[in-house]
């Protein structure tokens, strides 16, 4: 974990509240994993509001320009902060946070199941494992929040889409839509990152498949290093802390309440 | 440098006045990416109770205005395993460890300090009586100057390293407090624990906080912070560590001038995990510029 | 539209929920230039003594993280001025007139409501007990539940008008002072009124305000705000009006899901003077969005 | 006074620290009089820190263009922030506040004395008297803190300037520099806005020499519409306030403290 002044180095408007960034960070770079995250410092010097930086996955890893891409969706103060910054300023960071992705030596088939904004540390788990066998299922509100489908296809990794409006892909739930696939084609493995009922469902699915997997959890931080115990989630094993005990976890793992 | 940023507090010397605030600095492992426990005045460890305290339900952080809520609930793994666990952790460190105390009962806070004694690695105690006495119907201990007394004299006859009792600010008149827990024998005072507060999702119409309510930290609470050591310095006649919003060289040299010995920061590591070494930067600079020898000059100034 | 913003309070009909905080919105001649008294479900009053006041001495406000100090020192031209500027101009709008009183004694605040109490345009009284009782060594009225009784019961004694008593958050135990109003007669209580701080200079090292102390408001606060109507809705029966902090809808809908019937708007105003009008029309929009007959509805539901 | 959203139609840095902004606000400028301010909000959308608006002197009317032009110096996180905005940027601010200078009938030779960031008013002042016969003492620390002395020039307001450093001009202190030109050929009025020091040592020669005139007043402000009673200052006739009982009060009604 480094803490960095990253100079924006592209900035891209990828629809109507989603923004991609990359982020010029050697240090952290150097370190970061797939399923890794950052923080990001929301307030500028002389503000205290927004106090606490905000956790955004990282999305791609350039290690030989040492350089981080993020992606994500504006939906409160914090990230429409974020999303104000231009290209060539300077945003403080650190990172990388959490324990990132670890794929057991054999895995088959895997499933990608994205929700929303859940994409990003999916690619740059794909784009970390260029050799196995990945199929993305991602689900959205609308055509319009599904993102960097090209790059997706560039990597070779196929996909099935899923719209709650049935404006792409299949009209339902991307969990459905995953199931019916699986019927066609079983899988070996399942990681998944989005809402948390997608999550629930997924863990559902893999319980009822009896399939190996991971989920990747969201939780309010503050500290972001595991010192404030403050981002806990309910475990079989108790709480345990997503950001430095997660923010990937055994499937098995995680109790949803209710 | 160093020598004029050194401060004596509770017989211990600090070769600065900055502490993390309990809580916030865990036992010191999380942030060694950013600095060892070194860097600190003292370090101040996260609350040890005498047996595991599994915590609040999530979501147990949350944003507010230049501050934050937070309903952790005290967890900690419990005296046994931060001997275990903690202590040889922070043992090779030239610190001195003190080690923040939580409990239910006058005897949980007895128990976990004579755990302690014989740890040299253990330089004093902090007690947080901010903890619901569940002998008085879970009314805090720290919020009556009875039971605040009561817990610092029992704490009192059971060590004679240095014994620090932590304030809760959700009382009417804090003096009062300060003042029992200086008759109990304490030999400081810190302050501010949280102010209790909450806040609701409007949305699903529901307390954010998995407890409801929490403890609110950070800028915001500055103000009343201090104040309350302002107010306590003229009261009790033993040293004070000042905290609550502390992010900056000004905001702990305001502090110092209210008349606190030394500060903590909590909140103000989690906006930026740099901020420790920037204060101390700031405070030497402040120093410097002023043509100040020694931060003890500054101690309580605003009161001349 | 205005049906499903209306709220009863005190045996007041309010056209909306929305208030202005004492002190913060003059006798209304002020805020002219952005929107009429008429805004408002009420107008609620800047404090109205039996004598003329002349305040603190200046400096007297401060901003501090997300938030302000003032120390006015209960300024105001004693209630005959009140009477012969304040009311005459008040008078011809539609919205109802609470007045805010505040004294060092019993006696002020009787003898204040005595002289209002025939005036139609005054229609009700709000009172501030966080004023300094100079008979009991200068402890605010609010901070003792049974001082705090008797300025109330004493007052209700001289009005049939509505009684509002708006209570201090300096308190160990805000439900106490609550319920002891509530007994006192009060048909409706206020809170909060400011949370006490200050802040140093740390050039002149001095405090920076006049009066050293003074009363910390703002979005701030907003937690320990939240929190203390949510406390005081299941301790008493009498409606609520929430305060602290609020800056927008979202935060009115806060204090009105955590208890409150009526909420009002103080320093938020001085943030962005078309606050007030902005938060009317997001409680309407939030009410359409979710489809919700009337704001009362709210009232209360995250305790469900 | 209006509330609105301002377009900075110029900006320019005048010296380390101090700006200049022309601002697009005709219902504003259509009311305002020289010796009135306006608020400026310096929090952006999402930020409640810092909460209160800032308020800066007008330093020149444009009726006609429907602006304002303001000077400022960045001293805290408030006018640092201003200073940030670029042009085109909008920025909400409300005015104009405060009662303004008002010239009696009859001046003779009027003496303007401005210290620091006290210039501003006056400049509008003179502009707006082209008939008057005005000189201006303008004192600050050093060369570079003495701004705009071509629109003083262009003004045909002849100027005397006083630094600290002897950077440039006078040595010393601007009332000093007052004096020895008083002593030499007296004025009969005097209008002066800087720094409390200079305003209590302006008063002081405005008794010697009885001389009427005026001060303009800066109070650290809360609501800047005259409804908190927070930026009081201590008059003769009792506490006054700031913002809309002045921030201009007769010369000889100002209570300076020790
Ligand atoms: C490990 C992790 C990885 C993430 N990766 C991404 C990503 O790649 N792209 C992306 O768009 N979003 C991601 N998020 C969610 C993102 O952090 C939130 O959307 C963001 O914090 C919201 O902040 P805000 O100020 O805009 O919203 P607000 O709702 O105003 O935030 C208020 C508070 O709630 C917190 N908060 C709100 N929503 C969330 C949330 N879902 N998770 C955690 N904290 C939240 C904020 O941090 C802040 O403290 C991730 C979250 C976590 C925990
Ligand atoms: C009527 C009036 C006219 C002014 N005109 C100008 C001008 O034309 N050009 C210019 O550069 N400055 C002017 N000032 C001073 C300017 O308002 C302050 O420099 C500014 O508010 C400082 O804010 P900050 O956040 O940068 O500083 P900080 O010191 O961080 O501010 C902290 C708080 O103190 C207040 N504050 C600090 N200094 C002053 C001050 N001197 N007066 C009032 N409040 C203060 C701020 O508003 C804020 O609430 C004027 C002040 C007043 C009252
Ligand atoms: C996440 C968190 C956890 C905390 N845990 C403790 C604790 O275990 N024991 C304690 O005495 N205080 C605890 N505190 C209170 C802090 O030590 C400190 O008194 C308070 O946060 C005010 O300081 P700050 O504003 O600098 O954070 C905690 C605070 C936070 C924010
Ligand atoms: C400048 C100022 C003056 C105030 N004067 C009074 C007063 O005269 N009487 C009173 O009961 N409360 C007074 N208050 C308290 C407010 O009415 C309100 O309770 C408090 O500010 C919290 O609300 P806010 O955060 O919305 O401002 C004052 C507050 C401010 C900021
Ligand atoms: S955010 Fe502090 S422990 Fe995870
Ligand atoms: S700033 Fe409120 S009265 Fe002047």
């Amino acid at each position: 974990m480094r803490q960095t002044e990253a100079l924006i180095v592209e900035r891209t408007v990828l629809g109507p509240g989603y923004y991609y960034y990359r982020l010029l960070c050697p240090e952290i770079a150097e370190l970061a994993k797939p399923g890794q995250f950052i923080e990001i410092k929301v307030s500028s010097e002389g503000t205290l509001d927004p106090l606490l930086s905000r956790p955004i996955s990282i999305y791609r890893i350039d290690r030989k320009e040492g350089s981080l891409a993020v992606i994500f969706k504006t939906v409160g103060r914090g990230t429409r902060r974020i999303a104000e910054l231009k290209m060539g300023n300077q945003v403080s960071i650190f990172g990388p946070v959490g324990n990132g992705f670890t794929l057991p030596e054999e895995t088959g088939r895997i499933a990608l199941i994205a929700g929303g904004i859940g994409m990003p540390p999916l690619f740059s788990l794909a784009e970390h494992y260029p050799e196995r066998d990945f199929t993305l299922f991602y689900g959205g509100r609308s055509a319009g929040d599904l993102l960097g489908l090209e790059a997706w296809e560039k990597l070779g990794v196929p996909y099935r889409l899923a719209t709650d409006d049935g404006s792409a892909g299949f009209h339902g739930l991307v969990t459905a839509l995953f199931e019916k696939e699986y019927e066609a084609r079983p899988f070996d493995y399942m990681i998944a990152c989005g809402p948390k009922p997608m999550l629930r469902a997924v863990q559902q699915l893999a319980a009822k498949y009896r399939l190996p997997g991971a989920l990747s959890l969201e939780a309010y931080m503050a500290c972001g290093v595991g010192a404030c115990l403050g981002c806990t989630c309910v475990t079989t094993k108790g709480y345990k802390r997503v950001c430095v005990d997660g923010p990937v976890f055994d499937i098995s793992e995680v109790a949803f309440d209710e | 440098m160093n020598e004029s940023m050194q401060v004596e507090i509770a017989g211990l010397t600090l070769k600065n006045p900055l502490l993390p605030a309990s809580g916030t600095y865990g036992y010191g492992r999380e942030y060694l990416p950013f600095f060892t426990p070194d860097l600190f005045g003292a370090v101040v460890t996260k609350g040890v109770s005498v047996t595991p305290w599994v915590g609040n339900p999530p979501p147990r952080v949350y944003e507010t205005p230049s501050g934050m809520l937070n309903a952790i609930g005290l967890q900690n793994p419990g005296v046994e395993r931060f001997i275990a666990e903690a202590l040889p952790f922070l043992e090779p460190y030239r610190t001195p460890v003190i080690v923040n105390v939580v409990g239910k009962t006058i005897e949980d806070y007895v128990a976990v300090v004579e755990r302690l004694n014989d740890f040299p690695v253990v330089s004093g105690y902090e007690l947080n009586i901010s903890c619901p006495n569940v002998k008085e119907g879970g009314i805090a201990f720290g919020t009556q100057p009875d039971c605040a007394f009561q817990v610092t004299a029992a704490v009192r006859k059971a060590t004679r390293k240095p014994l620090i009792v932590k304030l809760s600010p959700n009382v009417t008149d804090i003096t009062a407090i300060a003042k029992a827990v200086e008759e109990g024998g304490a030999d400081a005072v810190s302050l501010i624990n949280t102010l209790l507060g909450m806040a609701i999702d409007i949305r699903s119409r529901k307390p954010v906080l998995g407890n409801v309510v929490g403890g609110l930290s950070g800028p915001a609470v500055k103000p009343v912070a201090l104040r309350m050591v302002y107010q306590v310095y003229k009261a009790i006649s033993i040293p004070i560590i000042g905290m609550g919003g502390i992010c900056s060289a000004a905001d702990a040299l305001e502090f110092i001038m209210a008349g606190a010995t030394a500060v903590a920061i909590g909140t103000g590591m989690f906006h930026d995990p740099m901020q420790p070494q920037k204060i101390l930067d700031g405070i030497r600079e402040f120093l410097k510029d002023e043509n100040i020898g020694s931060i003890a000059e500054l101690k309580g100034i605003a009161h001349d």
